[in-house]
């Protein structure tokens, strides 16, 4: 799920599968922000690296299988089964 | 200088006789490499290689910049570098190994940090066609995009930490997308995103830096063009399995504070980085700082 | 020797701390480099670099076996070879900077080509952890192979041309597919397979190499477990975007040749090796050949 | 749909799309190998190179989509539509 620097948010998970449940479909990619926000970030440091504005802060790329979100409608995409999404940020060293 | 002429001496065919014969390359390729200069800012883990790789090639001219001297917490992925040389400047232990691998490559040295004072005097020093950025700290590299998006050159970009590594080809010829469009805000200083020092393995920094000398070699040799180009962004990992991903990505920002195509969006120029402005602060240790 | 305990001096600590400090290596894993002796087969394209990063990464003893000597058409690629090492024996002028690199990496060579006749001695000479196949004849890789399989050990083998590159970790353990599962016959001499000169791209066979180091270091490291391994082969090309593909692969064959878990059907042994009943004769250059 | 060598035999074609007709389904990994065999191997040499026993020359490795076709059936694999076939040899550089 997450990758460069991003995995020590959430306790250095890499790879993880995520069930989000919502009422009403579709699941947008909004919920899933919330249901990360929610359940896997616990103090509020890495809350502020992560979201900014109530969406992921503009330092962060988000890609959605193959995909930049930015090309996929970015909180309003509409999620499906099976799609992996990679958080990166830029890395630090060389 | 003599050395860029495109004719080839009987030695140079030698030399670059397996290259040319992939038709990817083609003599046409290696007379573009050979008339190309390359502007390599670092000398460390992603620079070494890609300066090995890139002086084999037949580049004709290799700039390289960097003010640090080796030091033997280098020389796991520094490879370039030997013992003996630790406390040598970099640019200068590495030229002296190009220099013996391949004499057509003219070397040069730039033994300095860029900065907001210096940058455009190195960028313009000569006429570039490429900058590899190797460098290891982030703010340097929103400096290095900015003034390689004002002076129009394309930059292939590359970091790593750890086991991973990302890479990008940036503002290509003007059209690509730049490292601001990627990345428009730094993440907040002190954050685990900024100053951890994560170590890194030799390969896996030492495989960005080759994967450098392929993407840059692409582009001299007119692999990549305006109607082919799609913006893209490279993520390796050494770990579980060694994995290359490639992300389509976004094109040009249209407000991108440098590179907009809107003259009045492109706040960062010139003149705002020389009169320090934009102040590109230290990464870490800072509880403030302020750049765009 | 005194250079694989499993102690480190200040000077080693200072050296490989920035790797320790990843935990897919950490202290237990350097060390775990550190009494590791891994064999190179060949010291050009593939051998190069990784050469430079195994070094560098603090193996304990290294062996390079190459009888060839250094050739101005090599260095575009082999750059661990100067041009004032033209005529020198690859394998002594790879010694002489793999020393200065890591004084502390015991280096040893073997300036002879790989035969049936004197495989055994060198596979045998020390008690190797792991072999890397960094040879250019593919009948060289079957000799190797199954001289590897006879003694027990772990290849990690890729191979390259042009911009396209292949890697596999081979008899994992004892474990994993051999090279003769993946590719039970040799292609037909002569025939576009075979025998082809296609050239080759520096970086791109010189990824392959410093992908084979990853590699290595993660079979000595102990990241790959009988429980964990998967058999894979992974295939890197440079055009149009530069790609590394991972396929999940067959396991052992049960009526391999030479790695058969049933007796019967290994045929393939020391002695009809050694006794010269099996002919892995050139490659190229032949109307027939006789190879199992 | 080629790659490492073989894509001489298929004038350096490297990636191709094929559609593959039959009057039955389900179309098998054989009926590719026949289609190949018709439409794209023009000379008797590089047939010996690829075929042999009316089958892909063991020396081949073939991979479906991400997976070695050892794994999947071979020749009686059942096409998808949309799979990625790619065929590899032993490269013989280094
Ligand atoms: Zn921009
Ligand atoms: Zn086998």
């Amino acid at each position: 799920m997450s990758r460069g620097g991003l995995d020590q948010n959430f306790n250095g998970i890499k790879t993880k599968q995520l069930t989000v449940q919502k009422e009403s479909s579709p699941i947008l990619f909004k919920d899933l922000i919330n249901h990360i926000v929610e359940n896997y970030i616990s103090n509020k440091k890495d809350l502020e690296t992560f979201i900014e504005e109530d969406t992921i802060r503009p330092g962060i790329l988000v890609l959605i299988n193959d995909t930049d979100w930015e090309l996929e409608g970015k909180e309003d995409y509409e999620l499906e089964n099976g799609d992996l999404i990679t958080f990166t940020s830029t890395l630090h060293g060389g | 200088a003599a050395n860029r002429e495109s004719s080839f001496s009987l030695e140079e065919y030698r030399r670059y006789g397996r290259q040319m014969t992939v038709p990817e390359v083609g003599i046409s390729g290696q007379v573009m490499l050979k008339k190309s200069k390359i502007l390599v800012v670092g000398a460390g883990g992603l620079g070494c290689p890609a300066l090995l790789y890139l002086t084999g090639a037949g580049v004709g001219k290799i700039g390289i910049v960097d003010n640090d001297v080796v030091d033997t917490s280098n020389l796991h992925r520094q490879v370039l570098h030997t013992s003996e040389n630790v406390g040598m400047l970099k640019c200068d232990s590495a030229k002296k190994y190009l220099n013996s691998l391949n004499p057509h490559v003219e070397i040069v040295t730039f033994p300095k940090r860029l900065s907001n004072d210096n940058i455009f005097n190195v960028f313009l020093s000569d006429k570039w066609d490429l900058i590899l950025d190797c460098t290891d700290a982030p703010l340097t590299r929103y400096l290095i995009n900015d003034a390689a998006v004002i002076c129009g050159l394309t930059i292939v970009s590359a970091s790593g930490v750890r086991a991973d590594g990302q890479l990008a080809i940036l503002n290509f010829q003007n059209f690509g997308p730049c490292y601001r469009c990627f990345y428009p805000k730094p993440p907040p200083p002190n954050s685990v995103l900024s100053c951890q020092d994560g170590g890194v393995i030799g390969p896996a920094i030492g495989v960005m830096g080759v994967l450098m000398a392929s993407e840059a070699i692409k582009v001299i040799c007119g692999s990549y063009t305006r109607e082919n180009f799609k913006p893209f962004l490279n993520l390796y990992s050494a770990y579980p399995q060694q994995s290359l991903r490639t992300f389509k990505m976004r094109s040009k920002v249209p407000n991108c504070q440098v590179c907009s195509i809107d003259n009045d969006k492109r706040i960062i120029t010139r003149s705002t980085i020389e009169s320090n402005e934009l102040n590109y602060s230290e990464w870490c240790g800072k509880v403030s700082y302020d750049v765009l």
